[in-house]
């Protein structure tokens, strides 16, 4: 059994019954708050620092090269808890300079209504391809729009770089070919 | 030269005026022992080479004898001899010899094999490099077929058995048992599973086969000459006959010597035969047994017990050279390929030298020794480029640690026990110089550890 | 021709003040915006801009910026917005409670003098549409229909939240209506000594403040009156009828676009005349301060800086309002029941009683 | 399994437990008979064994014997000592023995996997977000149970041909590849088409095809489907999605009637690829290429997708209606197809009855076949139709008894299940000459004249049974939904059998029609749906035995053994 320990109120004095003071001294805190400054941004011409690891908009980054990461692995599709993001996977043909990476997106669907900004697509990605990067605000007046393509994740997610670059190691190797013996 | 070399197989070799022509091995008393054994019964040689206590020359040194009473004779299939002339392992260059300059004493002591075993044909798997040497052997064989020795219905007796060569395409794997086996059927030389693929049951086309070292055959025709009882009183018990000793590395004259087995010492071997260190210079190590082998170092005791129950202690000098004394030492007699280093040796050299015979050599077949063996090349070859990292050492000890023993033939243990050796008994000139590499690379783009993760 | 002065004068007077008060009105809801943003530190509405007028250098901008124009937006957005009109609702009685709502409010205003002008002749005039001399009685009976609107807009409502705000709000009126009442008559016991001009008249009372203020005299009755005017108007932290957080949006949840903006102006309509009746009697009305004489110059000047002086102090109400609202809580409804029963009423007849047998003492003396 | 292999059991001892295993099997199946696995490679049940992989490396022992006398050689507790194998042995080389003794989760086990694990990685290209194997990769499952994590490797990784195309189905990734020549064995013991092979030596070695040739022999993607990683990958297969999405439903092969059991993989209504499912009765683990593309007939361009009346897109019940108005006239004939599953050829044949037809006729589709999984007979169920009685001999390949009969008038209405009838021989008059009532799945000579059309299900839209050559029995499974407003062919066939007798019709389900088959049809009996299983049910049919069958020996079909086929039918049930 819980214990309980019954604490004695202590009795109020006349003036505080009467809550006149405290209703006094009430209005003298709100009315020192009035004077203090402002906290507020004034937001579309102030913006906020957005720190790093902001989980903003899901955006597809290019490397340094502008070449598109993402190789439609699936696995944020896979991962994403409310679903929203819909790949249709590609070829890259042959004879094209990224060959070697074999697989791009052919469609890359976000769809911002859904997306709950978890950011696990983020950490799933093995490419680096996907960021939640530092945009906040999305609105659109239709639900079409609110569906980001391939062609708007990339203009969101610009370039980033890139500290592995896997494919340009992998593109020497095939061009020194095989370090045979 | 104290010490004075008993020549049975090289008795003639080198001897003036001899050559490889059957005239001249007739005129040596040559093909009488194959006549001698044509009158006897099959099992009856078998038994004398039983008794011979001969042990296969190849490296294993398993009695030849007892490989031959593993032939599977009730399964109906006919029977092939095959002698394996693919001698690769590098320090070793006895078989060549044999065949060079006395080619119809391996095949005559093929041909009492064959009778011996009762096979249906015999081969010749002659290492891919020695064009001259399988040019000699076909000229051999030609006269032989010539003189009745071979072919059909030997010498009257109504046996037949013909002997084939077959030039391997290079590879040290050939050398390999069922490796051999499968280059002789005309396939990538993958060595076989066993079990089930023991070649005295399910050898060369599924038949049961003998495969046996060029210097173990020409053995079985000396057991025949002077008897098996005779033959094993040459060197001592369990460790009997001659055996060919080549030296290479840093001594004065480097060679073959032909010694019967416990003869002699390593120290009498190098510095009474041949001749001793190059001037100013001291032993540092000695491979005894080819270069798969493990490595001797010059300032260690071998101490421990024989199988009789002696013990003994050593210094690198005092081993005895036969089969039990260097397995009790650590090591082995293998193919009788003696390598001495002296102190100018750098044994990390040295180790990626023998890494890249081996990655180089490695079949693919089977996981660890095709991926492991190229692994240990690149590392200890980073090392003697002066790449190494601290943690290399433990990183080769580990890498043959995960070879050994999970291979599917002997390749793998031949790899990593050079490495395993030599990290064991040079752990303090690797770590040396890891540590002086590393610390000189310290802070420049040197490749990092770790640095890739998987998936 | 004397329709003029008799018909066209008096709708004009009645037209100016029903704009100025609408105006009050509306620019009391900027002030609530703008104080509440002050008192959380935000800066509230800033953006709305008129395109001409936003235009001009520096003014433009500034009024901008304190939000001038942001009522002007509001009104016309209540205008323009679809009228939607819940299927479930007693139609009638849905359209008329807003209108119910606010009439009474506009009315009271009639008799609410703004101020006094002196004539040529030194005779003191009051600035008023209809001096009556009932003039309290007036306001106490007319706002309190104001209720009316409210209960029926519950009711009409035909939906559960809005019905317990309509109730709520009647149960709080009439528990208020007591003690409102009873407060203010000691001010006119005193204001209204016999013998007086002027009996229940507001501006007798603000006459008789010319010296000392009813409130610094009466602070029992000023305060009662402040807090029964808080509830009458169902100003925070009485704000029963709407209570948002547990009632939705109380009497109004099912009224939208310009019914709703009826609603609106008429709460803030009421607080300006609670505002103006609360100056009138405990706050000297147009008087300068206590104590001091009124520096008002006599002609049309003293009237209008009467009329401005009794305006500030207004805004000086409309701005405690707000104060109070972001510093109290919203009662419990059995706590606002109990403080008007147990502890107003009382109070208030204690305090008439106290006063009445002061005035007897005072008279026989 | 059959009863004798059951009986015959040994005892093995696991870990320290004993646990009973069937004699004469390989260590790595009876352990996973057991419910356990040993990682493996290169070992597959179907396929010889190389033991290259080294995966499978476990501890082996033996009871020891005295080698002379052959007394058990006991401790000092007086148990039999236990004679362990110096070095781990694979287990996919060892055959259990009696007494048998094997660790699998020793230190040492642990270690050599995580060695082997590691050294296979080591040149194992970081291909996983690109590579189709991803999620059904032995290498990456057995990465995360023996992997160690990260790379002790810094080196460079070996490169190699990556993007070939060995075939014209197949892409090879050498880069992938881990050299187990599972794929090399496959073509050569089993396809009979030894075209691959390794080139180079050590870890260059490289997967590649005899110059000159390719992989194009029709039981190439079975490499793709026992490649343990993603070094051979099907081209129609390539980056069209990840398996992790996709749904595998068990269903059967209607290539031929070998009836290859197949897994059918979809993703939201929309199939990716057919797999073949282990039967061991059937078809092992294998099936023909070209069984693989029948999905492709689902989003086919002539697939019939509407209800027609006289060429117009109608109702389903305008379309019944007007087959009825049309079949009452009475004499009809019917052309029945051995396509058609179990329950639709039993439901056509109660709907023979019902409208007291005038002839039933089917038509034969023979090919040749390859003597392995790709049977002379193309239907997958002529057998069925046998069983279910609605025909007693085997079919020609052309209607020319039915075209008979239509130019003597007596046919006036023909309900063509399937069968194109200008394909099977009838002249343009003769189709003229009657009303046609055609079902069918696509569009053909015979919707194109038809009175009423009434599309049907593909294999993959619903759910069933076909009848194999051996006579067994076995079901497939909705794998996708039907084509929207199609109803199923059984609700079709049984409103049509229910309105010509005055019945209301009911919607007949699957369990419901086998419960009815297994009264009327004798071979049936004791027999319900779900009592057929994943691997199906063989039947008596020895009184089919005299019957002509097409079909020539094949991978697990024996015309010799026709005779004894009811035997053998017992035995496998």
């Amino acid at each position: 059994m819980a214990k309980t320990k019954v604490l004695e109120r202590k009795p109020l004095s006349l003036a505080e019954r009467t809550y006149l003071p405290q209703i006094a001294s009430g209005l003298k805190t709100t009315l020192g708050n009035m004077l203090k400054p402002n906290v507020t941004l004034q937001y579309p011409e102030e913006r906020p620092v957005i720190p790093e690891n902001y989980r903003g908009v899901p955006t597809l980054v290019r490397d340094p090269e502008g070449r598109e990461k993402c190789v439609s692995c699936q696995l944020c599709e896979f991962v994403c808890p409310p679903k929203a993001i819909r790949i249709t996977p590609g070829e890259i043909s042959e004879g094209s300079d990224t060959e070697h990476v074999e697989k791009a997106p052919e469609e890359f669907e976000i769809n911002m209504l859904r997306c709950i900004y978890c950011g696990l697509c983020q950490e799933v990605c093995p490419e680096e391809a996907i960021f939640l990067q530092d945009i906040f605000s999305v609105s659109g007046y239709s639900r079409e729009e609110m569906i980001n393509k391939k062609d708007k994740l990339y203009e969101l997610g610009g370039t980033l770089p890139d500290r592995h670059r896997k494919w340009d190691k992998k593109k020497a190797a095939e061009i020194n070919g095989p370090a045979h013996h | 030269m104290a010490i004075k070399e008993h020549r049975l197989i090289f008795k003639n070799i080198d001897v003036e005026g001899y050559t490889n022509d059957i005239a001249c091995y007739e005129k040596n008393g040559g093909y009488a022992d194959l006549k001698k054994a044509i009158g006897m019964k099959p099992e009856e040689i078998c038994s004398e080479v039983m008794d011979s206590g001969v042990r296969g020359r190849g490296g294993a040194g398993f009695p030849a004898g007892m490989k031959w009473k593993f032939l599977d004779r009730k399964s109906g299939k006919p029977i092939y001899l095959v002698c394996n002339a693919d001698e690769s392992e590098p320090g070793t260059f006895k078989d060549r010899q044999i065949i060079h300059k006395d080619p119809h004493q391996l095949i005559e002591g093929m041909m009492i094999a064959a009778y011996a075993i009762q096979a249906k044909l015999a081969f010749i798997y002659i290492r891919g490099e020695f064009f001259e040497g399988a040019r000699i052997l076909e000229r051999a064989i030609e006269e032989a077929r010539e003189k009745g020795y071979l072919g059909d219905d030997i010498l009257g007796s109504g046996y037949s058995c013909d002997i084939l060569i077959h030039r391997g395409a290079g590879a040290y794997i050939c050398g390999e048992e069922t490796g051999l086996i499968e280059s002789l059927e005309g396939k990538r030389p993958y060595p076989r599973i066993k079990p089930p693929y023991f070649p005295a049951a399910l050898g060369l086309y599924q038949c049961p086969t003998i495969v046996n070292n060029v210097e173990t055959l020409c053995d079985v025709k000396h057991v025949v000459n002077m008897g098996g009882k005779a033959f094993s009183e040459i060197g001592t018990p369990g460790n009997t006959g001659t055996r060919i000793w080549c030296v290479s590395g840093h001594v004065q004259k480097p060679g073959y010597y032909e010694f019967p087995c416990a003869a002699l010492t390593l120290g009498e071997l190098i510095y009474d035969v041949c001749g001793g260190l190059l001037p100013g210079r001291s032993l540092k190590a000695v491979i005894p047994g080819g270069s798969s082998s493990k490595v001797l170092r010059a300032d260690e005791r071998f101490t421990g017990k024989l199988k009789d129950g002696s013990e003994f202690d050593w210094g690198i000098e005092d081993i005895p050279m036969d089969f039990d004394s260097l397995m009790a030492a650590g090591s082995m007699s293998g193919s009788g390929g003696v390598i001495v280093m002296d102190d100018t040796t750098d044994m990390v050299e040295a180790l990626a030298n023998i890494n890249s015979f081996y990655a180089h050599e490695s079949c693919g077949q089977c996981t660890p020794c095709r991926e492991g063996v190229q692994w240990m090349k690149k590392v200890t070859g980073r090392m003697s480029r002066g790449e190494a990292r601290m943690e290399d050492v433990e990183l080769l000890r580990s890498i043959a640690g995960q070879i050994e023993g999970r291979t599917i033939c002997a390749f793998g243990e031949a790899a990593s026990w050079p490495v395993q050796s030599f990290l064991a008994k040079f752990n303090d000139e690797f770590v040396a110089k890891a540590k002086q590499q590393a610390e000189r690379n310290a802070g420049s783009e040197a490749p990092q550890a770790l640095e890739t993760t998987l998936i | 021709m004397d329709w003029i002065p008799n018909f066209l004068l008096p709708f004009f007077y009645a037209v100016t003040m029903i704009v100025a008060v609408m105006t009050i009105a509306g620019y009391s809801v900027l002030a609530e915006r703008k104080v509440s943003g002050w008192i959380q530190h935000r800066v509230g509405p800033n953006r709305t801009a008129l395109p001409i007028v936003g235009s001009i250098p520096i003014i433009g901008p500034f009024l901008t910026k304190l939000g001038i124009f942001q009522p002007l937006a509001d009104g016309l957005k209540f205008l323009f917005k679809e009228d939607i009109m819940p299927g479930h609702v007693r139609k009638g009685y849905y359209f008329a409670a807003p209108i119910i709502a606010l009439v009474p409010a506009l009315t009271t205003m009639v008799v609410l003098p703004f101020g006094q002008y002196v004539d040529a002749d030194g005779v003191t005039q009051p600035l008023v549409l209809a001096n009556v001399d009932i003039g309290i009685l007036f306001i106490l009976a007319v706002s309190s229909l104001g209720v009316y609107g409210i209960v029926l807009a519950g009711w009409s409502a035909n939906s559960k939240y809005p019905f317990l705000g309509g109730i709520r709000s009647s149960a709080q009126m009439v528990s208020y209506e007591l003690a409102m009442g009873l407060s203010i008559l000691p001010v006119f016991m005193w204001a209204a000594a016999p013998g007086a001009d002027y009996g229940l008249s507001l501006y007798g009372v603000v006459r008789s403040q010319d010296g000392l203020w009813l409130g610094i005299w009466q602070p029992i009755s000023a305060m009662i009156f402040l807090i029964a005017v808080f509830a009458e108007s169902n100003r925070l932290p009485f704000d029963m009828a709407e209570s948002e957080t547990d009632l939705v949006g109380g009497f109004h949840t099912e009224y939208g676009s310009f019914k709703f903006g009826l609603f609106f102006v008429a709460e803030y309509a009421h607080i300006v005349i609670g505002s103006a009746v609360f100056v009138l009697l405990f706050m000297g009305g147009w008087n300068f301060l206590p104590f001091v004489a009124s520096p008002w110059p006599d002609g049309v000047i003293g009237a209008v800086l009467s009329v401005l002086w009794f305006l500030f102090k207004i805004f000086a109400m409309i701005f405690f309002f707000i104060w109070v609202r972001w510093t109290l809580p919203r009662f419990r409804y059995d706590q606002v029941m109990r403080l008007g029963w147990n502890i107003l009423l009382p109070l208030a007849v204690g305090n008439l009683i106290f006063n009445a047998l002061l005035i007897a003492i005072h008279d026989r003396l | 399994m059959s009863a004798d292999a059951k009986a015959e059991t040994i005892t093995i001892n696991v870990d320290g437990v004993d646990r009973e295993v069937p004699k004469g099997a390989n260590l790595i199946d009876a352990i996973e008979q057991l419910g356990e696995e040993i990682p493996h490679y290169c070992y597959h049940p179907k396929l010889s064994v190389v033991g290259n992989c080294r995966m499978c490396l476990v501890e082996l022992g033996m009871p020891m014997r005295d080698r002379a006398t052959g007394e058990p050689v006991l401790d000092d507790d007086g148990v039999q000592k236990i004679g362990w194998m110096p070095k781990p042995g694979i287990a996919c080389s060892t055959t259990v023995a009696p007494g048998m003794h094997i660790k699998t989760k020793s230190q040492v086990v642990k270690d050599c996997r995580n060695g082997v694990m590691e050294f296979l990685l080591l040149n194992h290209p970081l291909d996983c977000p690109i590579c189709d194997q991803a999620g059904e990769c032995r290498l990456q499952e057995f990465a995360t149970d023996y992997g160690r994590g990260y790379s002790r490797y810094t080196e460079a990784k070996n490169v190699k041909p990556k993007r070939t195309r060995i075939g014209p189905r197949i892409m090879l990734d050498d880069e992938r590849c881990i050299l187990c020549s599972r794929c090399i064995r496959f073509s050569k013991e089993i396809a009979n088409d030894d075209v691959l092979g390794f080139i180079d030596r050590g870890s260059y070695s490289t997967l590649t095809t005899y110059p000159g040739k390719q992989l194009e022999n029709n039981y190439s993607l079975n490499t793709v489907d026992i490649c343990p990683v993603g070094a051979l990958t099907s081209t129609d297969f390539r980056f069209k999605m990840r398996v992790w999405f996709l749904k595998a439903v068990p269903s059967i092969c209607t290539e031929s009637s070998v009836g290859a059991n197949t897994e059918v993989w979809s993703r939201e209504g929309k199939i990716y690829r057919i797999t073949p499912r282990r039967n061991d009765a059937v078809n092992d683990t294998w099936m023909t290429d070209s069984g693989r593309a029948l999905y492709k007939q689902v989003e086919a361009d002539n697939r019939l997708r509407a209800y027609q009346v006289d060429g117009k897109a109608s109702s389903f019940d305008a379309a019944i209606a007007a087959a009825i108005a049309q079949m009452k006239q009475g004499k009809t004939a019917v052309v029945a197809s051995a396509r058609a599953s179990l329950e639709e050829q039993f439901l056509l044949s109660q709907m023979v009855e019902a409208t007291a037809a005038v002839r039933v006729d089917m038509v034969s589709h023979y090919g040749d076949g390859d003597h392995l999984l790709l049977s002379e007979d193309r239907t997958p169920n002529l057998r069925g139709a046998l069983l279910t009685g609605l025909i007693n001999d085997l079919p020609d390949a052309r209607l020319d008894g039915l075209g008979k009969a239509i130019d003597a008038g007596e046919v006036d209405t023909l309900f063509v299940v399937h069968e194109d009838l200008a394909a099977a021989g009838l002249t343009d008059a003769q189709i003229a000459k009657v009303k046609v009532i055609y079902a069918g799945i696509e569009e053909n000579s015979s919707s194109a004249n038809a009175k009423v059309s009434f599309p049907l299900l593909t294999v993959f839209e619903k759910e069933g049974s076909f009848v194999n050559q051996n006579f067994r029995v076995q079901k497939f499974h909705n794998a996708i939904p039907a084509p929207r407003g199609v109803v199923y062919d059984l609700h079709l066939l049984e409103t049509l059998r229910a309105h010509m007798v005055g019945e209301s019709p009911t919607r007949p389900t699957v369990p419901a029609v086998w419960e009815l088959m297994a009264q009327k049809i004798t071979c049936l009996h004791g027999l319900d749906f779900r009592g057929l299983g994943d691997l199906g049910v063989g039947v008596d049919a020895g009184r089919f035995a005299s019957l002509p069958f097409v079909e020539s020996k094949n991978l697990k079909h024996d015309p010799e053994k026709r005779s004894k086929l009811g035997v053998e039918a017992g035995a496998t049930a």
